[in-house]
């Protein structure tokens, strides 16, 4: 719930603090640099400036989106694919901005491998953590170069993380180059990247995003535009100055490794926006493109209309 | 208070225990229940006790019908049955502990007069089998109840020490006079204690004899080298023969 | 007292045995960091991350004890209730097992949803964890109570509370601390996954940050913690136990 | 007989009760599927995913009585050779309550590298999850022997290992099975989350997927069967229980 | 098999037992003991199981100094510890199969020599008392050890049984002249039975007087009429009230 209704006439308020509205952003997985915008707009005190109090929370297992479907977080660090399947289910759900603008994940393997394109995956073991979609992607890259899908050995590997995989005799899985990716490079492990969108436009889809429900939306708009204001000041910050920007992640998550941190800033600060005209931009084709595929690939059931899973509406104007 | 038992019938499954019990205790009376092993005494005793029901008759206490009742009779059990995570004080004081708040002046005197005042505060696994069985009955004499049902009370005990405690409790008998319904092995005992004796039995129980103890009263051990009590002795242990030989 | 001392030296003695193979393994292997750390880099790290660590091992402890304290005793008391109306427990008791069959990531979401993140549904996962093997160990402890001190007591009239708390209560203690050992242990880790649900801090929190990116040796610095938690927090029931059960050690003969 | 049938017919009633409860509530309050489906909305999926879910059930099924037996059965040799041989008890006991304390998060990558991804990784972790409480419990059994049985046969010049199969091991068998009870319990989400590992097939993947995709009603049928696994397991155990501790029911008078 | 005992000396903690205690059983000779209670009867008995140690003194079998040995005597405690998940038949057994492969013909043979054939498969808790020390005895009887120390063995017998019992036990006695060391509280008992007394004092025990029995053997119940019988039954009694009157 919303608690900006203050009884009146409390008491004498210490320095404003008082009128802040409280809201709550519910993050993904743990802290990375996914979230550096979230936590410069946090230590910088943009929330503050927008009239909020935010409080990131860490939700460990799933369930997420049902909290801010349900109205118990207003914010959410979620992905396109996960609203997508959410809307189909009548979870109400609404993605308003992108944090990263293409999918920066790909297939991951030791460079002696030799996986430099989907035709090599054939007679390969790709290790997942056996969710229906993971083979739609492989099948769909591979057939872009008409390699056989069956010829793959598909290992679900539960929880594994990929050096984990790497070291069981597992040839590739899927990572997040910046983060994974980055800790291999530190690792002095050299490995080769598959990316998704350099074989299927339909697969770079956004992720991750931050959402809201639909209630939000209706009844609490500017709130809404607040905390996307801020967020969009702070990933911008994490843009202009990833050193800095690195070192605020830090100092609100010291229990991460730091220089992995930084490397992944760097890497990061030039995708946040990339092509895009503005931070967070969305763009329909993307929405319906990626829904198509999942639905010709039978990982979508129910009806599912891109043109209200989204809204660009509460991103600050050009200049604002 | 007086017990009256009629035409009591109780079995264990197939296995007939008591047949056709009748039995009474006067207000006041002292009486005594002597029978073969395994005859149906102390089964005898949770009835009364309203532990388990008979199949039929009736326990009356006062004319008032109490199959199945608890609580109205004070009990020594045919084991110590002692708490074991209780001083032998604590343990003493337990059933009338279930009715009031004890008496722990009464409860130390009785021990006293036991010969245990050294051992108030030493837990059950620290004493003796006689000194056990000492510390059961004190506590059937604390629970303040005006029937006592003792089962076997000074079994364990040396001739002399038996001694010394049924005279202790003919005196405590004499002073307040509650009914006490005694089972014995002791044909002296039983003699030497009881207003009526009654001779069960070997199973399923029925009463075989019931005997009026002729003595006078107070007795004193000289009672013991009669002939009279040699006779009727005799008597008794020629019903008793009778009962485990056919 | 000599032998207590003595018999902890004994257990530290065969652990620090077991830290220096594993020390000499890493070593003589090379197993990468990463991979499996070994005992000294773990101290070392533990000692120099101590003072970010402080304050997520004091979160834990506290949560870990409220759990423990809250989860034991709803779990006497479910037991104690059960055991004396036989008629709901032959209806509750299936829910009973029902409640640790609910896993957490269903559970987790609900509990935010009803409570919100604050420190009650946390409190419930760790009193969910900590609270069954009490009731199961009581209930079983209750029902075997030595049948002729049950019976002495029936036929001195006593009531069924008075059964209860004079005999089957105190007769059923060992279990009760036997079920009250398996859930102080399990606390800690209760503790770790109620994190799950929103924690700011916490050995949880601390971990899970650490596992994702990639620090193995602060994991085991917090798995260290945890185990000291668990074995300290174990070693104390059994002091109680000592304590409460004392008297009556060789029962009667 | 006719006993136990009502018994469970009163549980079951109840329990028919609290589900017509959780229909009339979610009606009433018009909650949304995906924050919590109703009964007859599980039972709809689950029949007509019954196809489907077969084979995942089946699955789990075999792990958690896999892990259960192996699990239950090391623990018991566990707590028999501790106890026989008090001077490795001493130095290993600490090390059992340790072995409850590794998180899943950390003891899964460890497995997979030592094991891969085969059947055994997932055995050791329902076998740690259910042997600790068959451990606890067996060891509280054997150290509450009556005290008086015990000097019966030591002064019948019986040896230890006479005492202890005679007396001491019979003598614990309720506790054991108070022990094996709970680990029961707890075998069926052992086997779940040994999923985690990396399985094929299995309620817990289904489960997570089902999660993953938003169907909270299937979610729910997991659930479902989940619990009503562990209560078939328990139910099973404790009719054990009643077979193999039969005729000592009221113990001696 | 001979058992000889020289100046044992044993305390609880700081409560004394036994003070110098010296006795000695010859080979097929039956040996009584009468005591206070509490005096440590029960506690000698366990010193020569080995269950505990004495502060000083030896216990020798045969010559040989067994302080501390387990395993060497046939022992009937004086409760009767059965094991409640044992049927009776497998009860009595119990003792002899710590040995070898218990003869079930021979248990079933003793268990219908006692009244208890009926009572084979039944458990203990379906056994009254005096019933249940029956069970006990024969699973002493039945342990095959040359030396037998049976405690307070017929305490919850009636006098009928309880001669029956030690009529069986003397026949068997004669029959196989094992050694065997009794307690009892029953000065008739002893006297009937045994070739020597020990008479304890209260505790800390010492011997008191020790009574070689004049009777010859076989001995029957009429034994217990004769003049010479009482007057030794007279003298003991005297040195028991001794014992605890002062
Ligand atoms: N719970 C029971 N189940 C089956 N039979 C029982 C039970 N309790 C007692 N009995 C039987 O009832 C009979 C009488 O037992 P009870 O204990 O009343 O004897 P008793 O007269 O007190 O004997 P004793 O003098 O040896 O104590 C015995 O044959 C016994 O086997
Ligand atoms: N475990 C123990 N701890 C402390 N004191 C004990 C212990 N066992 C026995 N005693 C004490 O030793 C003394 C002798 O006990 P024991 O059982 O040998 O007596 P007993 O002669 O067999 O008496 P009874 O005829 O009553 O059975 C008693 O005073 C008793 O309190
Ligand atoms: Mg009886
Ligand atoms: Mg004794």
């Amino acid at each position: 719930q919303s608690n900006e209704t203050q009884p009146a006439g409390n008491t004498a308020t210490e320095n404003g603090k008082q009128q802040l509205e409280k809201v709550t952003v519910v993050l993904d997985w743990t802290p990375n640099t996914n979230h550096t915008g979230l936590y410069v707009a946090q230590e910088n005190g943009y929330f503050e400036e927008q009239g909020l109090d935010v409080e990131i929370i860490q939700p460990g297992d799933a369930g997420a989106d049902q909290l801010v479907a349900s109205g118990n977080a207003e914010f959410v660090v979620s992905y396109q694919e996960g609203i997508t399947l959410a809307r189909t289910q009548n979870v109400p759900i609404v993605s308003i901005a992108a944090v990263i603008q293409h999918n920066t994940s790909g297939f991951a393997s030791p460079v002696d491998k030799n996986i430099n394109s989907p035709k090599d995956f054939e007679g390969k073991v790709y290790g997942g953590w056996g969710s229906p979609i993971e083979e739609a992607v492989l099948e769909t890259l591979m057939n872009t170069e008409n390699a056989d899908v069956e010829k793959l050995d598909i290992v679900n590997a539960g929880n594994a993380d990929f050096f984990t995989m790497a070291n069981q005799g597992i040839d590739f899985a899927w990572i997040y180059y910046g983060w994974t990716g980055i800790e291999a490079s530190l690792r002095g492990e050299e490995i080769n990247m598959v990316y998704l969108t350099d074989y299927s436009e339909k697969l770079d889809y956004y992720t991750p995003v931050l959402a809201t429900n639909e209630k939000m939306i209706s009844e609490h708009p500017e709130t809404v535009k607040a905390f996307v204001a801020a967020a969009s000041k702070g990933y911008q910050f994490a843009i202009e100055h990833p050193e800095d920007a690195a070192k605020i992640l830090s100092k609100a998550a010291p229990e991460l490794d730091a220089e992995l941190v930084l490397e992944s800033q760097k890497w990061l600060a030039d995708k946040y926006q990339d092509d895009a005209p503005r931070w967070g931009e969305q763009k329909l084709e993307v929405w319906k493109n990626y829904a198509d595929w999942m639905s010709e690939n039978g990982v979508l059931e129910g009806e599912f209309n891109p043109e209200t899973a989204f809204t660009n509406q509460f991103l600050p104007k050009e200049g604002e | 208070m007086s017990l009256a038992i009629h035409q009591l019938h109780k079995s264990f499954g197939e296995r007939p225990v008591l047949e056709d019990i009748n039995l009474q205790v006067e207000n006041g009376e002292f009486v005594a229940i002597l029978g073969p092993s395994g005859s149906g005494k102390s089964t005898l005793f949770q009835l009364i006790g309203g532990l388990v029901l008979p199949e039929s008759g009736t326990i009356e206490l006062n004319g008032e019908a109490v199959n199945g009742k608890k609580g109205l009779i004070g009990y020594m059990p045919q084991t110590p049955s002692l708490f074991p995570w209780r001083t032998v004080l604590e343990n003493v004081v337990l059933a009338a502990e279930l009715k009031e708040k004890p008496d722990y002046q009464e409860a130390r005197r009785l021990l006293q007069k036991a010969g245990l005042a050294d051992y108030e505060n030493a837990y059950p696994n620290e004493l003796s089998g006689g000194m056990k069985q000492r510390v059961s009955f004190i506590r059937a004499l604390l629970s303040n109840q005006d029937v006592l049902c003792l089962d076997e009370p000074f079994s364990a005990l040396d001739e002399f020490t038996k001694l010394t405690m049924q005279k202790w409790l003919l005196s405590i008998w004499e002073a307040n006079r509650k009914s006490i319904l005694f089972i014995t092995h002791s044909i002296d005992e039983a003699l030497f204690l009881a207003d009526r004796v009654y001779i069960f039995s070997k199973r399923p129980a029925h009463i075989k004899a019931e005997i009026k103890v002729p003595f006078s009263r107070p007795r004193d051990e000289n009672l013991l080298e009669t002939t009279e009590f040699f006779q009727l002795k005799q008597q008794i242990f020629k019903y008793l023969k009778e009962e485990i030989s056919e | 007292m000599p032998k207590i001392s003595f018999r902890g030296g004994s257990a530290i003695a065969f652990l620090l045995f077991l830290f220096v193979l594993w020390e000499l393994l890493v070593r003589l292997t090379k197993t990468p960091m990463w991979l499996l750390p070994a005992p000294s880099a773990i101290l070392t790290e533990a000692a120099a991350g101590f003072g970010d660590f402080y304050g997520h091992l004091l979160s834990t402890i506290f949560l870990a004890l409220l759990g423990l304290v809250v989860g034991c005793g709803i779990g006497l008391l479910t037991a104690i209730f059960l055991y004396r109306l036989p008629k709901v427990n032959e209806m509750l008791y299936p829910l009973v097992i029902l409640s640790q069959n609910i896993p957490t990531i269903v559970l987790a979401p609900l509990l935010i949803i009803w409570f919100g993140f604050g420190l009650l549904p946390k409190l419930i996962v760790i009193s969910l964890v900590c609270f069954f093997p009490i009731v199961v160990a009581s209930m079983d402890g209750f029902r075997q109570t030595a049948p002729e001190l049950k019976h002495y007591l029936n036929m001195a009239g006593a009531t069924d509370k008075q059964i209860f708390w004079k005999l089957e209560f105190p007769h059923a203690l060992p279990s009760i601390f036997s079920g009250l050992k398996i859930s102080a242990t399990y606390s800690v880790m209760g503790a770790v996954i109620s994190e799950w649900l929103g924690a700011k801090q916490g050995i949880g929190v601390y971990m899970t940050l650490a596992q994702s990116s990639f620090r193995v040796d602060r994991v085991f610095v917090a798995i260290f913690f945890i185990m000291l938690l668990s074995v300290l927090l174990f070693g104390v029931i059994r002091m109680i136990e000592k304590l409460a059960v004392k008297g009556r050690k060789a029962g009667n003969r």
